[in-house]
């Protein structure tokens, strides 16, 4: 009932958390591949992960809790010449979004989705999230969870998803590999999952109990081999395998459409 | 001369083939046209029927009874030979049966030397046999459609349409088709005109989940799509479609959804979000009986509150509502430049009786001339998405150009990142509100029909247009006193406007296809109206002009 | 007596422990208190804080000044320290300070073996200290709260609080708090009565997504869950939430899910599916600002017309909006016997302000009462689910009885079979709209508060009440002549009523917190009232009694 | 324009479709198994599939398009007692209904999923469904899918659903076979795909073409064997495998609950 204004807020996310590691290797990443920003669009949803278009210089479009996959895919249709990467929560884009990832891994749009995985829901004061593990206890959870983790790797290798990519906040050298592996993409949808520590509501998986599970996965693995990369997907425990787990080469939506042999929508709109 | 011919069988029984063909035959001939289409939500079986209805002057409405049944199964015989008028024909597909015109269609086609599905061909040949019609235009129908499928399938079908013709040769002269007349040769359905409108308007990308009646407009739009330069894509579920489209609008090309009811709920968090981003979408709404599922197949105009008022939070939109084909061309592509003049969301609402109406239309221009996007092309380093302007509406700028377009769903301050400063939000919310003054500015005003100083005004709206235009001439026909207000623009609504059209009349009776009286409710609401009686029907089927003078007592 | 507490600082801070401390000390003592939160969308840093106004007579709204700032850090206190009464005090946490009584919580917490986390005990203790309020409550008060803990911990915090009094000695006299009175020394908040009085009527399963300001309800009934024997389950999303609530109420249990208004969007179609196989479902939407994301964190009163309106077809609904924790309480169980007795779903509209409101509370009944649910306990082979009645509501039968149950989104014969027949489709149409006729019938008359003569009534709804409420007292104490009409319901409206409650007034003006006057629209519309003034507010903080007292110009 | 009434329908199928002989190995199983029908709830979305529990005797929730497994879940938490069986299409179930599917796999809870996989939307009329081939023609895919069809086996599996099967309408002892496991399976969720032949809207996967390409599993398969059950899952084209392809075991939603061991939740209810 105060009558005074507020002030601009500075960033909102808690001290220690993951995302200021994402938010900080993204800027590299983007710096040191030369990437226009103008040509860059940073697509979110709702929630605390989907809040770092705020934090950089890019185009933003900052939609709905759930659908920044959708919103992502209507940009890079209307100019597929537009760099567009998705930076959101678990909750937006594996529980909310969920159909969406599901059908857009199928149609195989070039869009990059980061999906900032703290295994909870960040933003409204943490809830499980699909990727909470069994038995997390929260004020909605009291009894801990019951449901099954969602395997976003797994799910988007069984949908032979065209890149699929695993690291870790706390790494962010092995993080910038990603990312720029991701941009290099050229086939299609690109899933990066990152793990990202939550220190204020999710104290179970902490960057310690990150940090002594990630393992790197080695040389010898070939993404291009579905049985080891759903293997790979698979395994969570004591040992987290990060790195390039997947890869399925297959024609991107744009390039299959007469209608993009005359250039990017937004350029052939004449008047 | 006003003939009612209705085509009727079961699903699958070829109805909607030899409908159109009839249709584009009798247009063909510049005869004036005005048909409409009933079908159940099955694929085969049931009762479906297609009705025509020609005369020598312009048509805007259905009729109850036909004068020429054709029947293309005895169910159907059985059911609606009792809404055959006095001196009407019944045209019988199968064996002679008391007092109809018997041909076994399949069989004559097959005797012919065509195959079964050229049964619609014999039916069309013995109607326009029946009416006296000259030959010539079905022959030339028949070249068209089949021309692709070379000439020896397009010789059987004109084998069997002259066979059909032959057959009925005792009966011509029983019924008289109207001539030759100034009507437009062409014909178009509303939804064929609304895609076509999209199309030529320079929509770019339109993304739909199917639900009938709406289905329609984006198949027609695949269609054209090569030609127009068009993205048709089905998208996983109606969220995903409006949400695909806020991008791509974002991005900077028009883009649209269509769909019916329950896609158009699942689509109102969307709505909201093209209001705050100031988005200008387009959504094609089709509507059809509710609650939920309800009669997939039928017409009802039960959505408009729910229009008017969907979405949480306060933002500025447009709601049209086209009374005819052409309405639906002229009013799609202005309700398009109206969401790019005004950024903002658009609603243009239609149902399954305008949907699938097919009528002359003159003038359906089908060249490309996109509609001003309204874009700063080059925008200043210091671009800001949302400045703060009087009209409320900002210049807008697209991502890919010199500037960085932000554009976020929370409250933002005027360069588009989010914001919790309450000033700011009064400040943007005020300026998004504003525009509501440009859009008021630009309201289509109602259409007045009739007399002006009648004493009893019918108000319609959208698809209630022909019925009430045609009830209209029916009563002052037969002395009584009546004009119809028409409105195609539905939201925002010019209250004095229409307070100065209403003032001082005896009666006003709001015709609505639905239960409540939701037009009238929403006159009140603004102030424009204070009583009205209401004239409703909910049962899934569309107004005939018959029916509402006759339930206007007077 | 009249004073406000106000504890202010980052997210992460603790201001809701120590201002939950706080009332509950003061409830405790039998001393009238009333408790809003203003908080930021984030979780740590920012500015949140809570007031606590104390006073000798019930209260009803905040106050937009402090008489005590309690600043946990520097930046609160440079923001919010011209919002000091004068002769108020402010209470800093941290070193001397020009005109402030400066005091290190954290650091006095650990002095006498606390941790920093009880820094908000110490500064508990010195705010109970200033107003010379008596310490047993504040210590009664820890140890129920630490009590779990152990003795130490209880132990530790007292000694905190105990030295936060002492660091304030000085200044002690300089305000006074209020004496304890009759009030109740229970107190509840608007989301906690809510959720209570869903497990005492009876709710078996909730399903929901979380969303502000609604998630306090569903955690709550999380906690309640195993004592009263319910089933919480967070669902993937809104959708998901209300079809499964619409499946569980047809199997035969109270259900009912919360959102806020972009879940609700989601859920529309739901909505609408309810309404037509005639579930008696309860969505709770608590209300913030949008459109879209808007201010998730803040209040307002915009998804009305919304609400009213949402879902395709046509179908009855109820909409109840509390002004108080305790209307919370007794409407939610009254929405849920309402939705059973007419068998459709109704929606509890709240908003953030009533959600984080607390105020003393008599009467909350913890007992399990669940309502009736109006089920055929042994219905006859030949049931019947939709049975035309002259009331519309059919007798109701669940699965796994002796009767087979059958309901279908599509339109359905009384047996619960789709159905083509349009006849069955108006008869059971009209069934369903019959409710609406017992729905008027029930419908709660809004509250009067004031002389019954007043010239100028204020029109309120939902959360506006309180603020409305201590208005009129203020406006009347200065010589006006003012009174509330207060709507706890706001669908459907009875309008005769409302007619005869207003007319011949001088002035009315309808207070909401949003930018267009949506009841005062819904009143329009109904007919109830023609033209009335507008008093709005929509930058997402509540109003305050003061306010409408001094923008209400006589 | 027609005032008179509608005659009451008939079962509105085409003639030759697959679903009649999913709806009367459904009611063979049902009446062979001794189910109560009284105990017995179908529960299905919009679409032509979804018309079935219209067709048979049983309690019936025919709700949206793309909810019913939403609603069946809803039902099963209230009443555990009850049978609860969707009967739903491809469109419904695969595409709306996407996000319910993924979660609900992972919740767990004993509702069983009998999904006439038509691959089309026969109801609107034959537009491509998520399970349509790449290249299927539509009169709104005109140029033909491009997005690879959902694989609803090779998600289940990958999300360790509890019970995984497939089998064809036109084999109605096969699909007895498999709604008898379905039903007898106590172990939560369980999917069964069913290859339904549309011949009115999709002209490629006839009868014919679907009959010269199933393959029954063998014994020696082990369908609790991931990698085996994938393996299965991913085949199509010229073999396409019937049979329970996949197990797996874990506590089911109903049986961890506190609340559930006094009984159904409607039966604890008292008033
Ligand atoms: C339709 C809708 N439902 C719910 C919400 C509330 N909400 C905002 S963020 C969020 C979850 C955030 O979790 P996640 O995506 O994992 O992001 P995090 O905060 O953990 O980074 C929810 C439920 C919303 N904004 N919109
Ligand atoms: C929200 C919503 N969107 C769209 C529709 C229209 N619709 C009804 S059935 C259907 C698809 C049916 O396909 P499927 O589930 O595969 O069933 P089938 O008819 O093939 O058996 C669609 C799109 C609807 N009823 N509701
Ligand atoms: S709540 Fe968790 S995810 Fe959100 S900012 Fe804080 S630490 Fe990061
Ligand atoms: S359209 Fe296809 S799925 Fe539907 S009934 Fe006909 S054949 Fe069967
Ligand atoms: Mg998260
Ligand atoms: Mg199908």
């Amino acid at each position: 009932m105060i009558e005074k204004p507020f002030f601009d807020s500075d960033i909102a996310w808690c001290p220690g958390c993951g995302n200021f590691s994402i938010l900080r290797t993204l800027d590299k990443t983007v710096e040191e591949a030369g990437i226009d920003r103008k040509q860059l669009v940073l697509v979110s949803g709702i929630g605390q992960a989907a809040k770092l278009p705020h934090y950089t210089q890019a185009n933003v479009f900052n939609g709905l809790h759930g659908r920044a996959v959708p919103a992502a895919v209507g940009i890079k249709l209307a100019n597929h010449e537009l760099e567009v990467v998705i930076t959101s929560g678990d909750g937006d884009m594996y529980g909310e979004g969920g159909n969406h990832l599901l059908h857009n891994i199928r149609r195989n749009v070039g869009v990059k989705a980061f999906v900032h995985n703290n295994m909870v829901y960040g933003l409204t004061k943490g809830q499980a999230s699909p990727t909470s593990e069994i038995g997390f206890k929260t004020k909605l959870q009291v009894h801990g969870v019951m449901s099954l983790p969602f395997n976003p790797l797994a799910i988007a290798i069984a949908e032979q998803c065209s890149f699929v990519a695993r690291s870790f906040a706390g790494d962010p050298k092995h993080l910038q590999e990603m990312m720029v592996a991701a941009l290099q993409h050229k086939g299609g949808f690109a899933l990066l999952d990152i793990l990202q520590p939550c220190p204020t509501y999710n104290r179970v998986n902490s960057f310690k109990w990150y940090r002594d599970r990630v393992r790197k996965i080695g040389e010898e693995h070939d993404p291009y081999d579905r049985q080891q990369a759903l293997d790979l997907a698979f395994r969570w425990g004591d040992e987290i395998p990060l790195g390039l787990i997947y890869k399925h080469d297959r024609p991107t939506f744009e390039s299959q459409l007469e209608v993009f042999k005359k250039g990017a929508l937004v350029a052939q709109y004449r008047q | 001369m006003d003939l009612n011919i209705r085509i009727a069988g079961a699903a699958g029984q070829g109805v909607e083939t030899t409908g159109d063909l009839l249709v584009e035959t009798f247009a063909g001939q510049a005869v004036h046209c005005f048909s409409t289409q009933t079908y159940m939500s099955r694929i085969r079986g049931g009762l479906n029927w297609y009705d025509i209805r020609i005369a020598d002057r312009e048509l805007f409405s259905g009729r109850g009874k036909a004068d020429l049944l054709v029947a293309l199964n005895e169910d159907t015989l059985n059911w609606l030979r009792a809404d055959v008028n006095d001196g009407g024909l019944v045209l019988f597909n199968g064996a002679d049966n008391d007092g109809v015109v018997a041909i076994e269609f399949e069989s004559v086609a097959k005797e012919v030397g065509g195959s079964a599905i050229m049964a619609n061909t014999v039916a069309a040949g013995a109607v326009v046999a029946l009416l006296g019609h000259d030959f010539t235009g079905l022959e030339s129908g028949l070249r068209e459609r089949f021309g692709r499928k070379g000439d020896e399938v397009v010789d059987a079908n004109i084998a069997c349409a002259r066979k059909g013709a032959e057959l009925v040769a005792d009966h011509v002269g029983k019924l008289t088709g109207p001539e030759s007349s100034d009507a437009p040769t062409a014909i178009c359905s509303g939804n064929e005109a609304i895609g076509l409108a999209a199309a030529t308007a320079g929509v770019k990308f339109v993304t739909s989940y199917p639900m009938t009646p709406s289905t329609g407009v984006i198949t027609f739009l695949a269609n054209v799509a090569d030609r127009y330069g068009i993205v048709v894509e089905q998208a996983e579920d109606e969220i995903a479609a409006v949400n695909m489209i806020c991008g791509a609008t974002y991005a900077g090309v028009p883009a649209m959804t269509t769909t019916s009811g329950g896609g158009f709920a699942l689509m109102v968090e969307g709505l909201a979000l093209a209001g705050m981003l100031e988005l200008p979408i387009y959504i094609f709404l089709g509507q059809r009986p509710g609650p939920a599922t309800g009669l997939p197949t039928r017409t009802a105009q039960q959505d408009l509150l729910f229009a008017v008022h969907a979405g949480h939070g306060e933002f500025p939109r447009a709601v049209f509502a086209p009374g005819t084909p052409q309405q639906c061309y002229d009013l799609t592509r202005h309700a398009l430049e109206i969401a790019h003049e005004y950024q903002t969301p658009v609603i243009l609402m239609s149902d399954q009786f305008l949907a699938d109406v097919r009528k002359n239309c003159r003038g359906l221009d089908t060249s490309y001339r996109p509609i001003d996007r309204h874009i700063v092309q080059e925008p200043p380093e210091d671009y800001l998405r949302y400045t703060v302007t009087e009209s409320g509406v900002s210049p807008r700028a697209i991502p890919g150009s010199k500037a960085l377009v932000v554009v976020d769903s929370d409250e933002h301050a005027e360069d588009g990142h989010i914001t919790d400063h309450l000033e700011v939000r009064v400040r943007l919310q005020d300026k998004r509100m504003r525009k509501l003054q440009g859009l008021l500015s630009d309201v289509l005003p109602p259409d007045w029909y009739g007399p002006t100083e009648a004493e009893h005004v019918l108000i319609a709206w959208g698809s209630t247009y022909g019925p009430c235009r045609e009830a209209v001439d029916l009563i002052n026909a037969s002395g009584g006193s009546a004009a119809m207000l028409h409105f195609s623009q539905v939201w925002p609504l010019n209250v004095d406007g229409i307070r100065r059209m209403l003032g001082g009349r005896k009666r006003i009776t709001a015709v609505e296809c639905n239960q409540t009286g939701q037009f009238a409710s929403l006159l009140r609401m603004v102030g424009a109206v204070s009583e009205c009686e209401l004239l409703t029907r909910y049962d899934g089927m569309p107004f005939a002009a018959e029916e509402i003078a006759r339930r206007i007592a007077p």
